[in-house]
């Protein structure tokens, strides 16, 4: 296990999201340390994927910006490796399933583990199959952080209860995207979620604004914010890690706001 | 009708032979796909279920189909004998629709009012909102926008059956982003609706589900054959896409070890070149589209994309039944190229006066092929998946002839 | 095998009621005439000819087609229970099959190696065309010029079956011209070529003999509704364009009074109007392409243009036996028009889940009329003549909807 | 019956023949006159028809021409009116049946009898129909001709039996138009027809030059050309009866050599 759960610890965590090698490497690293620099918590770093069936037209555009610049499984490794030499910033990957196996599950996961990746958040990998890989994960301490969406029902508890790291709590029903209405029982479900285990939760897809992100923040432990950053990203292109800093800093003051209400 | 919707805890599921299957979707829709599971296992041996579905097969689907001796053939290619299972005499042309009658049964009976699905060339849309209109259900198609302006009249086929046909913009604009977008519609607006999956693909429950409907193939052609030859075939054959019809073919056969299966894929400009759609001989180990099985795929896991001349096989997976029968070595799995498949198509055309679907047309060139290899005791079945009206055209091109309809 | 070959005497035939019906055709071809009458009346009480006709169209046209019962059209209409009678499910999608078989098989008793037809849209010389590939026989289709460049489509489908097609360019370039072309090729080498009649017109023996081979159609539904409702239908409902769907749908039942026939013509833009092909309604007795019967023409005897939006009724003269039963006042003889069949080629898909041929859309439009007007407990047999997906682009133009495939 | 048959009476036939109103009133009658001044034994005027199914090309083409024209029944009647008063050399009309069926048997029938027409050349009736209409040209004493063809076999002898007038042997199979070649049994045909009849026999369908004019006329008693003449129509139009007269002329003495040949 890793030590993601620590740090939602009295503190309302923000969990920005880029695509590795969009617009190129530079940039990338350079988004990853902009955003460590802007008070992200931990960093989701996106491992581009063929075909994206969780993502929306925002990311997937970013996917092919990165397949046009080259990318490969191991860019990623190395983006983090560059990243590592400025920050050490948490960082999680979200990555389709396909990308890890076909990688191997032992070798990702110690790659994962020697570039200080503390977990994995795999949009295609439901409860049902999480023992192809949490063994695996497990001996290098790499938590596999699972999703739990509005229509969990009656798999919340089990979800919950085999949880760790954290629990990506999905806003609203469909695929990633800006959005600007989100599942109206989110408070309900992220209290379901508390009565079966300790594991934080972050609440993501389609959070895009400072208000959104003090809401959801004010639901859960954290909140995670992909297509607003990515988008970002597709309009300044190598100019994006000033954007994207100042961007951060603004969810992070939002995501402050609804810690103070809190406390 | 019993209390169908009520979702419960299901364990480990669909993985066949310690491997390939299993549910590899996103979280949002697992629910989902747990009622559907529960509907699936509680309906299938409901005699008011099974009831239903065989007068559907018989009276709107139009079988049996016939287990058609192909006397030419046989006695042209000078070998085993050979019988076509003619799934191009069913109603809509192709052996879809036996597969989306029995799903969208089950979403009547699980009190669904509207089927979704996505669709490439347009062949399961329009099976799906044929049973759309007889169910007097809602019907939306999801089809890549380059795929609509390609194939308007499959557009407009399924308009014209009352469905709502939404060209898909994002990404490339095809087969890819349109199962994207339904997945989406699927995830967004699941109450009320079922996803009608087009092939034996996709997580469990579905492959073991398509083949279920689909092995009504194999359940008649062997009471037909033992009808007529009183034995069973020596070989069965069918072409492989996603696999539904292969599957449903191979179905009733699999226990018979004296029958040997083979599946042909479509190998594009050649099963060794970059534009193929050979999934068991050139693909590898994968998970992807909700199961694990092979894909065409580089080292990293990135699907490739995938070519055929036959819309209705240039997928990038396979089916996970398929994978393991390959493993196992219970089927074989063979490519045919383009060139082969068009000739099968003039081939068969001219000696039997059958205008089969390019697709089967796979399966018939390797009937070609094999058959006069084999002694005239012996027997293959060929499943002639569709017809090939919709082939006319660019099988026309594809020769150099010059069609503007 | 008997000596079929040798022609004899024959009387007066073929003459219905006195007036319509018998031979007018050029001395040149009345021999041949004679010997194909004679082949006819000798095979079909012949049990082994008999017998082969039926594994033909059991095993290849994929009879008996279904007799279909049409709940969500009975439902809509309120009125008479609705039956379709199949035939667009049979192999090659028309019941234009089941009298190319029988043609075929009496050229192939009568030793002929080669089959030649004429065609306008293409329809009649496809199903030609596949009967030809089966048995083996060379085949030689004409088609107007004008016709090859409308539907290059069929003809590239007869050259995939083996068929030579060729392109007539005297006079309009059209069906006219290719019936001319194709009489004169029969005049001039009918030793060895059998010409194979399309509908049940032309001089006797073909009315009679088309009638014979279609009458499959009537006796199954006779059979088949026995079967489900243990009565005869009300009333027989079946489109009329040279008049072999329909003489084969009404057949077996004109001995039974009680069951009403009736025929739909294409009224194309009304029956009033010069664009039309309602034949009887609008034409006068004639003599024409070997018969006498009821035409388009002037005043002077000049036969007129016609004009239906479906290919397959836009003749302008009908079968002897029609004009008979019209004036006899056993059938009845409705026109519907292009809009009110395009209509009902859009309500049965919606319906049913059937894209039905437009020819067979005219007699669906009478059914939608008529039935409202019957009670729940009367019965309609409407014969789909023909499956709708050679129409779909077309249908789609006539909505104003842009199909360029 | 006419005095057709009379005609033959030691003297071989030349039956030429036009398509009334191709491509004008005046000259069609020009051209019957034309063709009785250049020697022509008997006038086939042909009634224009829709579908002329026995015709080939340059046929069908001189009946679109007289559609052009306006051509109706009623016109034809009107150019033989003309001709009359310029020529009495018999005529016959061609026609398809369905010409004569619309305006009645009994007067169409009395119609010709009032021109001094003899008879009628149906090609589209053949033996097992003549009792439509013989009965009643009997009446006004209008030969129905009857066809003879190549394949006519055992039907030649009731053809020729019932036959008045003359009989039209077809020359070789198919429709009209010009030919190089014809049935090489035409001697035995016309031998055999002779063995039933006395009625005289004329042998057209593709006949087109003089020579061919000669042979047939040795065969047969008379000789009919067709196409021939009609393609001089298409191509002198109102220029024809000269160029048709010559043609005539250039015939006529080719069958009078057949006629000195058998002398
Ligand atoms: C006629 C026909 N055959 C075969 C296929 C391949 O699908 P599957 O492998 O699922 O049978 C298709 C798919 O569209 C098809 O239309
Ligand atoms: C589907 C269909 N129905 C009807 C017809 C009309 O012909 P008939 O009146 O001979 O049945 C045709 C002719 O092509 C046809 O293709």
């Amino acid at each position: 296990m890793s030590n993601l759960s620590a740090i939602f610890k009295n503190h309302k965590a923000f969990i920005p999201f880029v695509v590795a090698d969009d617009p190129d490497f530079d940039t990338t690293v350079a988004n990853i340390v902009a955003l460590a620099e802007g008070g992200a918590d931990i960093v989701e770093v996106g491992i581009p994927f063929s075909d994206p069936i969780a993502d929306g037209g925002v990311i997937q555009a970013a996917d092919l910006r990165a397949f046009d610049a080259g990318v490969r499984t191991q860019t990623v490794f190395e983006i983090v490796a560059a990243a590592r030499k400025q920050t050490d910033v948490p960082i999680v990957f979200l990555t389709y399933l396909n990308i890890v196996f076909k990688y191997g599950y032992d070798a990702f996961c110690q790659k994962c583990q020697a570039l200080g990746v503390s977990g994995l958040v795999i949009p295609d990998m439901p409860y049902e199959s999480r023992d192809d890989i949490v063994p695996t994960a497990d001996k290098y301490g790499i938590d596999i952080i699972p999703l739990i969406a509005p229509t969990s029902g009656h798999r919340v508890e089990k979800i919950a209860k085999a949880a760790s790291g954290f629990i990506y709590v999905v806003s609203s029903l469909g695929i990633t995207g800006e959005r600007n209405e989100f599942f109206n029982g989110l408070k309900d479900l992220v209290a379901e979620i508390k009565s079966y285990t300790d594991v934080p939760t972050a609440i993501g897809f389609g959070v895009h604004t400072p208000e959104q992100a003090k809401d959801m923040a004010e639901i859960a432990d954290g909140v995670i914010i992909g297509s607003a950053i990515v988008d970002i990203v597709a309009q300044k292109k190598q100019a994006a890690p000033e954007a994207v800093e100042a961007f951060t800093k603004s969810i992070r003051s939002a995501v402050d706001e609804a810690q103070e209400a809190r406390v | 009708m019993k209390n169908l919707t009520e979702a419960k805890t299901t364990k480990r599921l669909g993985i066949f032979a310690n491997t390939y299957g299993g549910q590899y979707i996103p979280e949002t829709l697992m629910t989902e796909l747990e009622k559907v599971d529960h509907a699936f296992h509680t309906l299938k041996d409901d005699p008011d279920f099974q009831a239903e579905l065989h007068d559907l097969l018989i009276n709107y689907a139009n079988r049996p189909s016939l287990l058609y001796y192909a006397k030419n053939m046989t006695e042209d290619l000078g070998g085993a004998k050979i019988y076509l299972k003619r799934e191009d005499l069913n109603h809509t042309g192709a052996h879809k629709i036996n597969n989306v009658i029995g799903q969208a049964l089950l979403a009547k009976h699980l009190g669904k009012k509207r089927l979704i699905a996505k669709t490439g060339a347009g062949q399961h849309g329009v099976a799906t909102a044929t049973i759309a209109a007889l169910f007097g259900m809602e019907c939306e198609i999801f089809m890549g926008k380059e795929d609509t302006d390609r194939q308007k009249l499959n557009f407009y086929r399924m308009e014209l059956l009352g469905a709502k046909v939404h060209p898909v913009t994002t990404g490339s604009m095809v087969l890819k982003d349109a199962i994207n977008a339904t997945l989406q519609e699927w995830a967004s607006r699941s109450e009320g609706t079922f996803y009608v999956m087009g092939s034996a693909v996709g997580p469990y429950p579905f492959p073991e589900m398509v083949k279920y409907f689909q092995s009504v193939i194999s359940k008649e052609s062997k009471q037909q054959l033992k009808a007529k030859e009183n034995t069973l075939p020596d070989m069965v054959v069918a072409c492989v896409g996603g696999g539904s019809n292969a599957i449903g073919s191979f179905a009733d056969y699999i226990d018979d070890q004296n029958v040997k299966l083979v599946g042909v894929e479509a190998a594009g400009k050649g099963v060794d070149s970059d534009q193929t759609a050979a999934t068991i001989e050139r693909g590898s180990v994968g998970i992807f589209h909700g199961m694990k099985s092979l894909f065409l795929q580089n080292e990293d896991g990135q699907i490739n994309p995938v070519y055929s001349i036959s819309a209705g096989l240039d997928y990038p997976g396979v089916g996970p039944e398929h994978a393991t029968l390959a493993k196992e070595g219970r089927a074989q799995y063979v490519g045919i190229t383009d060139d082969e498949a068009v000739q099968a198509f003039e081939y068969i055309a001219r000696e039997e006066g059958i205008v089969a679907a390019i697709e089967s047309c796979h399966a018939v060139a390797y009937v070609e092929k094999i058959a006069p290899t084999m002694s005239k005791d012996q027997i293959i079945v060929c499943t002639l998946s569709g017809r090939g009206d919709k082939d006319v055209a660019s099988i026309a091109k594809y020769k150099g002839v010059d069609i503007d309809e």
